[in-house]
C-alpha cells in the first residue's frame, strides 16, 4: 500500500470561523487508489476540510499538494479542473434539469464547444455533443440509475440523488472523488449497493475520500481512516486501529459500535 | 486658475460644509423613511415592492386633502396635521393590506420574478388611479405649519427638518425593536426564512406577512406626509423616484436589514449633498452636480463588490 | 389599394378635404391632430396644451368659417405621446393614417423631432406650440413650424436683461438637463458673459427632483446676483421656497418653462419678485389675450403654461386653410409659411426656416402673487 | 403549440409546409397591418425591435438567471453608435453594415465591463447595481455635451441617415416588382431578418454546452462551480451575448427614428422590457416573443379601443381615455401574472416546476 | 391518538401515498420505515399540513386534522422534526429554539424548558450565538430535535432523526427519544436505521411505494426475513 504515490497531501490546514475553529492545523496524505475515511463528530470540521479542498472556503494557513502540484484553489472550478470532485453533504442537484442534463453539465470541464459552435452548429460540435450524451449514458448506467435519465432530478428518491450526484462528480473525470455523507438518509440495503459502487469506482482507478457516519461503510470500506475532533486531527490509521482508539471512542463511537 | 482656487476656497468653508452636511442628513432621512417600508416588505417575502413608492404617493395626497379639508375649519393646526397623519397612516395600511391580499398572496409560489412584475403592474395601476382621483397637476401643501428657520454657525434649517431627522431615528428604533425584541417579530423572520416551518411552529404565516406589508405601509404614509411637508408639493408620479433611491438605499445598507436601510438612506442623502456641492470643485469642473446620481450609483457598487449584501449585509447564514 | 404615397399622392386620399364643387354639402368635417403627453410626469402640460388647442376648436367652429364654399366643422383628435420619442413616431403616423389636415404638438422637442419626420413626409403642416429645441425648425423641413419662441432667442432676452436691466453681475445657473433646460440655460449663459456678467456657478438637477439644497448651498457660497434657472414651474415651486430656506439673497429668474402661475401657486410667497420671460406679448396689450384668458379659466381652470401657444397654433392652420380656400394640406401649407395672424399671444410671422419671426419675449415680475409685465423685447405690430 | 415553433424553425427539421405558411404570415403581416394605416406597420416594427431586445435580455435573465434591469444601457450604447457614425453630428456617415457590427462589439464590451464588478452579487442586489449602470450610461449620454460635446446632451441627435443599400432607402416608400413599399413596411422586413437570426441564436444556445452551463448556474451556483464551470466566465458570456443584441437593437433604432434622445433609454424601457420577458415566459422562446408583441401593441390596441369601450360601458366619457388606457395596461400586468404565474406562455417545464412548487414545502 | 385514514398524497400527477390507513396510540411509539421514495416523509407532511393531502382524513384526538389551518396544529400539541431539518437559518440557535416554543406563554416553563433541552445537547450551548445556517449538518439535527421538543408537544413526528448524526449523537438522540416517551409522549418515528427504530418502538409500520405493506409489533418485523432483507441489509 504505501508504496503507491502521493495524490493529496494537506499541511497544516487552517480554517476559523470567528471564534470557532473548524480545522486546526490538519494534515494528511492519501495515496492514489486508496479510500480514504474522514471521520469524526458533528461539526468536528469534516465538510470544511472538504470546502478548502474544493476552493469554496478559503483556507488562512496550510495548503494542499494535489498530483505533486500546490492547489491555487481559490476557486471551485480550477479545483474540478485538476481533478477533485465532490459531492454535497446537503444534496446539491440542479434541480429542474433531467438526470442526464446533471451529469452532462458535469461534462462542461472536459469539454470545449464556445457560442460559435453552438451558433454554427458545425460538426465538430455536433460530434462532441454527441459524445457528451454518450458519455452520460454511460455514467448513469454505471450508478444505475439510467432508466431514470430524463425525470427530473427533484423528482427522484433521496437515493438515487446521492447517485445522481457521484454520476456527476464522475463526469469532470476526477482523480480525487471526495464524498460528503452518501449514505446518510439510506437504510441498509441500499447503503450495501452503495458501498458496492464506491469499491467500483475505486477500482476504476479513482482515488475516493469518504465522509461518512456510516461506520460499518467506512470501516469496510476504507482502508485507512482519519478521525477529526474540534477541528483537529486525533487519529489516522487502518479502521481496525482507529475503532479501538480510546479517544475515539470516547468522542465519536461512544459505548456501542453500531 | 487663481479664480479657480478662490472658488474652491469659497466652497470649502466651514459653514457650507456644515448646511451640506444639513442638508445631506434630511434628504438621507426622507430617503431612510421610504427605505424601511422597502426593507420591511422585502425582509419577510424577499419582494421588491416597487409599488412601495406610490404608496408614499398615496400617503402625501390623502394627508394633503384632509389637511386642504380642514384648513378652514379653525381647528390647531397642530391638530389638524395630525389628523392629516393619522388619515393617511390608515389609508395606507389598508392599501398595503390590500395589495398583499389582491396581488401578492397569491403569488407566494410564484417564480421569483413573478411577483416583481406585479409590484410593476400595480404601482403603474395606482399611479393612474391617483392621476384620476388628484389631478394631473401638482399640488401644494397648505402652509400650515409655521416653518422656522434656525441659524447655527452660518448654516440654517427649520424645525421640519429637526421633526424629520428625530421622526425617522424614532421609527428606525422602534422597528428594530419590533422585529428583534418582540414575538411578531421573531414570527415575521422566521416567516422570511422559512415559511412552511414557521408555520409548524404555530405561526399564522398569512397574518404576520399581512402584517409586515401593513406596518410597511404605514411607514410609507408617515414617509408621504414627511416628504409632503418638507417638500410642500406632490404629484401623482412622485414616488417613482422617491421609491427608486429609497430602494438603492435599501439595497446600500443591505436589504432586509432595518439599520441598514437607515445607514443606507443617510449614507444616500450625504453622498448626494456632498457629491453636488463638492465634486465640481474637486474635478476643477470637469464633473458637475449633474452627475450627482452617479456618484450615488458608483457609492453603490463600490460597496457591494467589498461587501456583496451591503453595508450591514444580513449575514447569509448558507453553507455548502 | 395600397395605402399612404406621400405627398405625390396627397390628393387623393384627402377625400373629407376635397370632394370637390358639386354635392352642395353644408358642413364637412376637418380633422386636425394634437398630440403632448397625456400620461407621465408632465401630464398636465399636455393637457393644458390641449385644452387650449380644444378651445381653438370650439372658437372656430362657433365662427361656422366657410372654406372653398362649404362651412367646415373642425375636430381635435388629441393623442398621447408620454413624451416618448417611440410613443411619438407611432401616434404622428396614427395621425397621418387618420388624414388630419395639420398637427399642432408635439409638447416635448424630443417628441416632436423625430414625428416631424414622418409629418414631413406625409406633407402635413405641423406646428408645435411648445418645443423650443433650435433643431427642430433647422432640419430643413418645410413643413415643421413653431409659434413659440425657441431657446436661443428666448435665452438672450432673458439673459441680457438679467445682465443689463437687473444690472446682475455674478451669474448662478442652473438647468435641469432636460432638452429644453439645457439649451435655454446655455443661451443665457452666452447672453450673460456677452453682457459682461460672469457666471460664478453652473448647477444641474433634473426635471424629477424636488431637492435642491445641495446645489443651492453650494451657490450660495459663490455669492450671485442672479440665479437662473432652465426648467420647469415644478422644479421652480420648490427650488424658491428652499432658497428662501437657506437665506439665499440673490433674485431669481427663469425662462417660461417656469413662467406661470403654477410658479406661483408652488413656490406660494417665496415667488414674490421673481423675473421670469415667456414668448409673446402679455395678455393685456392683446385684444384677443384677454378673453382668451377668461374662456379658457371658466372652460378649464388655470392656465399651466402652453395653452395659449396651442390655441394660436391651430388658429394658425385655419387661417391658413383660409387663405388658401382649401383644407388640403397640399394646397394650404404654402400658406403656412406666409402666415401672419394676430394671436394671443402676439404677432405671428415665420422666417424660412418655420420659427416665429421676430417674435415678442415679455418679461414678468411675480408681484403680489400675480405676473406683472416688466418689459417686451421684439415682436412686432400688435404689440406696440 | 411550443413544439410547432420550434419544428417550424429549428432547421433539419420536417415541416416545410409549416415554413412556408409562417413565411407567408410573415410576409403578410405589414400589408395586412397596413389595412389599419401605417401606424400599425410602425407598431409592428416596434413589436419587432421589442422581440429583438427581449430575446437578447432573455439570455441574461432567462437563460443565466441574471436580474439585469439595465438593459436599455446596451440599447443606447447602440443606438448611439449608429447616431455617431450617421449623422452631421460628426459629418460622419459610414454605411449600417459598418455601424451595426460595431455598435454590437461596443455593446459587448459594455455588458462586459458593466458585468464584471457584478458577478459576486446575488439576485436582488445584482438588480439594483444593473439598473445604477443603465442610469449611469443615460445620464453620461445625457450630459456629454460638455466640455467637449459628443452626444450632444439632452438635445439629441438628429438628422441620423436611414439604413441604405446602394441608393435604396429604407426611408422612403418606393416600389419594387409592381408593389409599392413605404419605409415603415421596409424596415419590417429587415427587422424580420434579425429577428429571426436573434430567434436561431437564442434556441441554438439554449440547446449546448454553454446553455447547459447557464442553466446549471442559475440552479445552483455553487453545485455549477464544484462541475468545473467557471461561472465568472460563462456569465460574463450571458452578459456579453445579450448585450451584443441590445447593441443592435439600438441601431436599427436610431436608423428608424432618424433622432436619437437619452429620454428613449430610460429606467421604464428596461424594466419594460424585462416585463416582456417574464410576462411572456421566461426562457421561453415564443412566450418572450409573444410577451415583447402583447406588451407593444396592448398600449397601442388601447389607444383605439379604450374610447369606444367606455362609450359601450357607460355611454359616455367618464374618464380621460389615457389614464384609463395605462391603469387598464397595469392591471393587465397583474391579472396575467395572477392567473399565468410562470408567464402567458411558459415552457412546459417551467410550468411543471410551477405546480409543483405550490403544494412543496 | 391518531387515526389515519386512506391518506393520499399527490405531486403533480405522482402519486406519492396512495390512500394508507394507520394509527398511533396514546404513548406509544410507532415506526415508519421503508425504502427511499416510499412515500414515508410525505405521509408525515400531510399529517404536519406542510401540504394539502389529495385524499382521506386525519383523525387526531377526535377532531379532524385536515380542517385546521396548518399554524393551529401546533397548539394542539402536534410537532414535526422534519426531513432536512428546516431550521431558520439567519436565526442564532438559541432563537430558533425560542422559536420552538412560540405558542406557548409560560416564559418560566419556557425557560427551564430550555435549559433542558440545551442540556441534552451541550454542542449546542456551544454555538448558541450562532446562525443556524452555519452550524454543521449533525448539529441542525439537534437544533431540529430540540426545537421540536420546545414546543412541548403530546405528539411528535420524527423524520430520520438520526440523518447524518455521528454514532455517538445517534445512540444520545435515542436516549432523549426514549425518554420522553417514557414520560408519556406519544411518537411516530421515521428512520432509514430500521434495526434501532424497531429496537425502540413498540409497533412499526413498513411502507413501499406509497402502500403500507407490512404492519406488527416491532419485535416481531425485526425477526420478518422480508423486513431484514430489504431493509437491514442483511
Ligand atoms: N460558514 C460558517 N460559519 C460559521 N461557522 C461555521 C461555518 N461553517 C462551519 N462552521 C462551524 O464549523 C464547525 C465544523 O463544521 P463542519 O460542517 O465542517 O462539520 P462536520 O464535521 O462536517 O459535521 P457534520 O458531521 O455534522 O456534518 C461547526 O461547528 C460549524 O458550526
Ligand atoms: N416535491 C416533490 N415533487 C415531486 N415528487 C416528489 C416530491 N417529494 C417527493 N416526491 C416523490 O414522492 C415519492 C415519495 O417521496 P418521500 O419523500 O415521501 O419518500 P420517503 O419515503 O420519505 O423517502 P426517503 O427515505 O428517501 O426520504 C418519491 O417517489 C419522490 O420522488
Ligand atoms: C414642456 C417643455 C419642457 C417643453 C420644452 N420646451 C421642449 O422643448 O422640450
Ligand atoms: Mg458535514
Ligand atoms: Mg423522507
Amino acid at each position: 500500500m504505501s508504496e503507491k504515490p502521493l495524490l493529496l497531501e494537506a499541511r497544516e490546514v487552517a480554517k476559523h470561523f470567528g471564534g470557532v475553529k473548524a480545522l486546526h492545523d490538519v494534515s494528511l496524505t492519501i495515496r492514489r487508489g486508496e479510500i480514504y475515511g474522514l471521520i469524526g463528530p458533528n461539526g468536528a470540521g469534516k465538510t470544511t476540510f472538504f470546502n478548502c479542498l474544493t476552493g469554496l472556503y478559503k483556507n488562512e494557513s496550510g495548503y494542499f499538494i494535489f498530483d505533486g502540484v500546490k492547489l491555487q484553489a481559490d476557486a471551485p472550478h480550477k479545483a474540478a479542473a485538476v481533478g477533485i470532485a465532490r459531492t454535497f453533504q446537503n444534496i446539491r442537484l440542479f434541480g429542474n434539469m433531467t438526470a442526464i442534463e446533471n451529469v452532462m453539465v458535469g461534462r462542461h470541464l472536459r469539454t470545449h464547444a464556445g457560442v460559435f459552435g453552438a451558433i454554427s452548429r458545425n460538426p465538430a460540435t455536433r460530434a462532441e455533443e454527441g459524445a457528451i450524451v454518450r458519455r452520460a449514458e454511460e455514467l448513469l448506467h454505471y450508478v444505475g440509475i439510467h432508466e431514470r435519465a430524463h425525470d427530473y432530478a427533484k423528482h427522484l428518491s433521496y437515493g438515487d440523488q446521492r447517485r445522481l450526484e457521484i454520476a456527476r462528480a464522475l463526469a469532470t473525470e476526477p482523480k480525487l472523488l471526495a464524498l460528503d455523507e452518501p449514505a446518510a438518509g439510506m437504510n441498509g440495503t441500499e447503503t450495501e449497493a452503495l458501498r458496492v459502487l464506491v469499491e467500483g469506482i475505486c477500482r476504476d482507478g479513482v482515488t475516493v475520500l469518504l465522509i461518512e457516519h456510516d461506520v460499518k461503510l467506512v470501516m469496510g470500506l476504507c482502508g485507512r481512516v482519519a478521525v477529526l475532533d474540534y477541528g483537529e486531527k486525533i487519529c489516522e490509521d487502518v479502521p481496525a486501529v482507529v475503532q479501538k482508539d480510546s479517544r475515539v471512542i470516547e468522542a465519536y463511537l461512544g459505548g456501542s459500535v453500531a | 486658475m487663481v479664480r479657480h482656487q478662490r472658488l474652491v476656497a469659497e466652497s470649502l468653508t466651514m459653514d457650507t460644509l456644515l448646511q451640506q452636511l444639513i442638508n445631506g442628513l434630511t434628504l438621507g432621512a426622507v430617503y431612510a423613511l421610504v427605505a424601511l417600508g422597502y426593507t420591511m416588505v422585502y425582509g419577510i417575502i424577499g419582494l421588491i415592492n416597487f409599488a412601495h413608492g406610490e404608496v408614499v404617493m398615496i400617503g402625501t395626497m390623502v394627508a394633503f386633502t384632509v389637511i386642504v379639508f380642514l384648513a378652514g375649519s379653525g381647528m390647531s393646526p397642530l391638530l389638524i396635521l395630525g389628523i392629516g397623519l393619522l388619515v393617511s397612516v390608515v389609508v395606507c395600511m389598508v392599501l398595503g393590506w390590500a395589495l398583499e391580499r389582491v396581488a401578492y398572496r397569491p403569488l407566494r409560489h410564484a417564480p421569483r420574478l413573478t411577483p416583481l412584475i406585479t409590484a410593476i403592474g400595480m404601482s403603474i395601476v395606482l399611479q393612474n388611479v391617483a392621476m384620476i382621483i388628484w389631478g394631473r397637476n401638482y399640488i401644494t401643501f397648505p402652509p400650515m405649519i409655521n416653518k422656522q428657520i434656525y441659524e447655527v454657525a452660518g448654516a440654517s434649517f427649520t424645525n421640519v427638518q429637526v421633526a424629520i431627522v428625530f421622526l425617522a431615528a424614532l421609527v428606525m428604533l422602534g422597528l428594530i425593536y419590533l422585529v428583534h425584541r418582540t414575538r411578531i417579530g421573531m414570527a415575521m423572520r422566521a416567516t422570511a426564512q422559512n415559511p412552511h416551518v414557521a408555520s409548524l411552529m404555530g405561526v399564522d404565516i398569512n397574518r404576520v406577512i399581512a402584517m409586515a406589508f401593513i406596518i410597511g405601509s404605514a411607514l410609507g404614509a408617515v414617509a408621504g406626509c414627511m416628504v409632503g411637508s418638507y417638500y410642500e408639493i406632490a404629484h401623482y408620479q412622485m414616488g417613482f423616484m422617491l421609491g427608486l433611491k429609497a430602494f438603492t438605499a435599501a439595497v446600500l445598507g443591505g436589504i432586509g436589514n432595518l439599520a441598514g436601510a437607515m445607514a443606507g438612506g443617510l449614507l444616500l442623502g450625504l453622498i448626494e449633498a456632498l457629491g453636488a456641492g463638492y465634486i465640481g470643485d474637486l474635478t476643477g469642473n470637469f464633473l458637475g452636480s449633474h452627475y450627482q446620481d452617479i456618484f450615488a450609483f458608483i457609492v453603490l457598487i463600490i460597496v457591494l463588490m467589498f461587501r456583496p449584501s451591503g453595508l450591514f449585509g444580513e449575514r447569509t447564514g448558507d453553507r455548502a | 389599394g395600397k395605402k399612404e404615397e406621400p405627398k405625390a399622392a396627397a390628393p387623393a386620399p384627402a377625400p373629407a378635404a376635397a370632394a370637390p364643387a358639386p354635392a352642395p354639402k353644408p358642413e364637412i368635417v376637418v380633422k386636425i391632430g394634437h398630440v403632448a403627453p397625456l400620461t407621465g410626469p408632465i401630464a398636465h402640460l399636455g393637457k393644458d396644451n390641449e385644452n387650449g388647442a380644444r378651445l381653438a376648436v370650439d372658437d372656430a367652429n362657433a365662427k361656422k368659417i366657410e372654406i372653398d364654399g362649404k362651412v367646415i366643422k373642425f375636430e381635435l383628435l388629441g393623442e398621447d405621446d408620454q413624451a416618448d420619442p417611440k410613443t411619438g413616431t407611432v401616434v404622428a403616423q396614427k395621425l397621418v393614417d387618420a388624414k388630419v389636415a395639420g398637427v399642432v404638438g408635439h409638447l416635448n422637442s424630443g417628441t416632436t423631432i423625430p414625428a416631424s419626420a414622418i409629418y414631413n413626409q406625409s406633407g402635413l403642416p405641423q406646428i408645435s406650440p411648445s418645443a423650443t429645441n433650435p433643431k427642430y425648425t433647422q432640419q430643413g423641413f418645410n413643413t415643421a413650424f413653431r409659434v413659440m419662441a425657441n431657446d436661443i432667442q428666448q435665452g438672450s432676452v432673458i439673459g441680457t436683461y438679467a445682465a443689463k436691466d437687473m444690472g446682475a453681475k455674478k451669474f448662478a445657473i442652473i438647468d435641469d438637463r432636460t432638452a429644453y433646460g439645457q439649451g435655454l440655460a446655455d443661451e443665457v449663459e452666452k447672453a450673460a458673459k456677452a453682457a459682461g456678467a460672469t457666471v460664478v456657478a453652473r448647477e444641474f438637477t433634473n426635471d424629477k427632483a424636488t431637492d435642491f439644497k445641495a446645489i443651492l448651498t453650494k451657490i450660495k457660497a459663490k455669492n450671485p446676483d442672479v440665479i437662473f434657472l432652465g426648467g420647469m414651474d415644478a422644479v421652480g415651486g420648490p427650488m424658491l421656497k428652499q432658497i428662501k430656506e437657506l437665506g439665499i439673497k440673490a433674485k431669481f429668474t427663469t425662462g417660461d418653462g417656469g413662467c406661470s402661475p403654477e410658479l406661483i401657486k408652488l413656490a406660494g410667497a417665496a415667488s414674490e419678485g421673481v423675473i421670469c420671460s415667456q414668448a409673446g406679448l402679455p395678455p393685456e396689450k392683446l385684444p384677443n389675450g384677454q378673453k382668451f384668458l377668461e374662456d379658457f379659466t371658466k372652460k378649464y381652470g388655470q392656465i399651466q403654461i402652453y395653452s395659449p401657444y396651442s390655441y394660436d397654433a391651430v388658429m394658425v392652420l385655419v387661417d391658413a386653410m383660409k387663405r388658401a380656400n382649401s383644407v388640403d394640406p397640399v394646397k394650404y401649407l404654402p400658406e403656412v409659411g406666409k402666415t401672419a395672424y394676430d394671436g394671443v399671444t402676439g404677432k405671428i410671422e415665420f422666417d424660412e426656416k418655420g420659427d416665429i419671426k421676430n417674435g415678442a419675449i415679455t418679461v414678468f415680475e411675480i408681484k403680489d402673487g400675480k405676473l406683472t409685465t416688466l418689459k417686451s423685447e421684439g415682436g412686432t405690430a400688435a404689440g406696440k | 403549440m411550443n413544439g410547432h415553433l420550434k419544428l417550424l424553425l429549428i432547421p433539419g427539421q420536417r415541416p416545410w409546409l409549416g415554413f412556408l405558411l409562417l413565411a407567408a404570415v410573415l410576409v403578410a403581416v405589414p400589408f395586412v397591418a397596413a389595412l389599419g394605416g401605417q401606424a400599425w406597420v410602425r407598431i409592428a416594427n416596434f413589436s419587432i425591435l421589442y422581440i429583438f431586445l427581449a430575446l437578447g435580455l432573455n439570455i441574461v435573465v432567462g437563460y443565466a438567471g441574471l436580474l439585469d434591469l439595465g438593459y436599455v444601457a446596451f440599447y443606447a450604447v447602440g443606438a448611439y453608435t449608429y447616431a455617431l457614425l450617421a449623422s452631421p453630428h460628426f459629418g460622419i456617415h459610414l454605411p449600417f453594415w459598418v455601424i451595426l457590427p460595431l455598435g454590437a462589439g461596443l455593446a459587448c464590451i459594455f455588458g462586459v465591463l458593466l458585468g464584471a464588478p457584478t458577478l459576486k452579487l446575488r439576485g436582488d442586489y445584482l438588480a439594483i447595481v444593473t439598473l445604477g449602470f443603465g442610469e449611469i450610461v443615460r445620464i453620461f449620454m445625457n450630459n456629454l455635451n460638455a466640455p467637449i460635446n459628443v452626444t450632444n446632451g439632452a438635445q439629441g441627435i438628429t438628422l441620423i441617415d436611414p439604413i441604405r443599400l446602394g441608393d435604396f432607402s429604407f426611408s422612403q416608400t418606393s416600389t419594387l416588382l409592381g408593389v409599392s413599399f413605404s419605409g415603415p413596411q421596409k424596415y419590417y422586413f429587415l427587422l424580420v431578418a434579425l429577428a429571426l437570426l436573434v430567434i436561431v441564436v437564442n434556441i441554438r444556445l439554449q440547446d449546448s454546452r454553454i446553455g447547459r452551463a447557464w442553466q446549471a448556474i442559475r440552479e445552483d451556483e455553487v453545485a455549477a462551480k464544484a462541475c468545473g464551470i467557471n461561472t465568472r466566465n460563462i456569465k460574463l458570456l450571458a452578459f456579453a451575448m445579450g448585450a451584443s443584441f441590445g447593441g443592435i437593437a439600438g441601431g436599427v433604432f436610431s436608423a428608424m427614428q432618424g433622432f436619437v434622445s437619452p429620454e428613449s433609454f430610460s429606467l421604464m424601457e428596461s424594466i419594460t422590457i424585462l416585463a416582456m420577458v417574464v410576462l411572456g415566459g421566461m426562457g421561453h422562446i415564443p412566450g418572450v416573443i409573444l410577451g415583447a408583441v402583447l406588451l407593444t401593441g396592448l398600449p397601442e390596441a388601447l389607444r383605439y379601443g379604450i374610447e369606444p369601450l367606455q362609450r359601450g360601458l357607460f355611454g359616455r366619457m367618464i374618464i380621460d381615455p389615457e389614464s384609463l388606457r395605462m391603469l387598464v395596461f397595469g392591471l393587465a400586468l397583474v391579472l396575467v401574472m395572477r392567473f399565468r404565474p410562470a408567464g402567458l406562455w411558459p415552457s412546459s417545464q417551467r410550468r411543471r416546476e410551477l405546480a409543483e412548487s405550490a403544494d412543496q414545502p | 391518538m391518531l387515526e389515519v385514514n386512506g391518506l393520499r398524497v399527490s405531486y403533480g400527477g405522482i402519486q406519492a401515498v396512495r390512500g394508507i390507513t394507520f394509527h398511533v396510540n396514546e404513548g406509544e411509539m410507532v415506526a415508519l420505515i421503508g425504502a427511499n421514495g416510499a412515500g414515508k416523509s410525505s405521509t408525515l407532511r400531510a399529517l404536519s399540513r406542510l401540504l394539502d393531502p389529495a385524499g382521506g382524513s386525519v383523525r387526531y384526538r377526535g377532531k379532524e386534522l385536515l380542517a385546521l389551518p396548518p399554524h393551529r396544529l401546533v397548539s394542539e400539541g402536534i410537532a414535526l422534526v422534519p426531513e432536512g431539518r428546516g431550521v431558520f437559518p439567519r436565526m442564532s440557535s438559541l432563537e430558533n429554539l425560542r422559536m420552538g416554543a412560540y405558542a406557548r406563554n409560560n416564559k418560566k416553563e419556557i425557560e427551564s424548558d430550555l435549559e433542558q433541552v440545551l442540556g441534552h445537547f451541550p454542542r449546542l450551548k456551544e454555538r448558541a450565538q450562532q446562525l443556524a445556517g452555519t452550524l454543521s449538518g449533525g448539529e441542525q439535527q439537534m437544533l431540529a430535535i430540540g426545537r421540536a421538543m420546545m414546543s412541548k408537544p403530546r405528539l411528535l413526528l420524527l423524520d430520520e432523526p438520526s440523518m447524518g448524526l455521528a454514532p455517538i449523537m445517534v445512540q444520545k438522540i435515542f436516549e432523549v427519544i426514549c425518554a420522553v416517551a417514557s414520560e408519556g409522549m406519544t411518537i411516530l418515528l421515521v428512520e432509514q436505521n430500521a434495526k434501532l427504530a424497531l429496537e425502540v418502538s413498540q409497533r412499526g409500520y413498513v411502507m413501499e411505494s406509497g402502500e403500507i405493506t407490512l404492519t406488527n409489533e416491532s419485535k416481531a418485523l425485526l425477526t420478518d426475513p422480508k423486513v431484514r432483507a430489504s431493509y437491514l441489509g442483511e
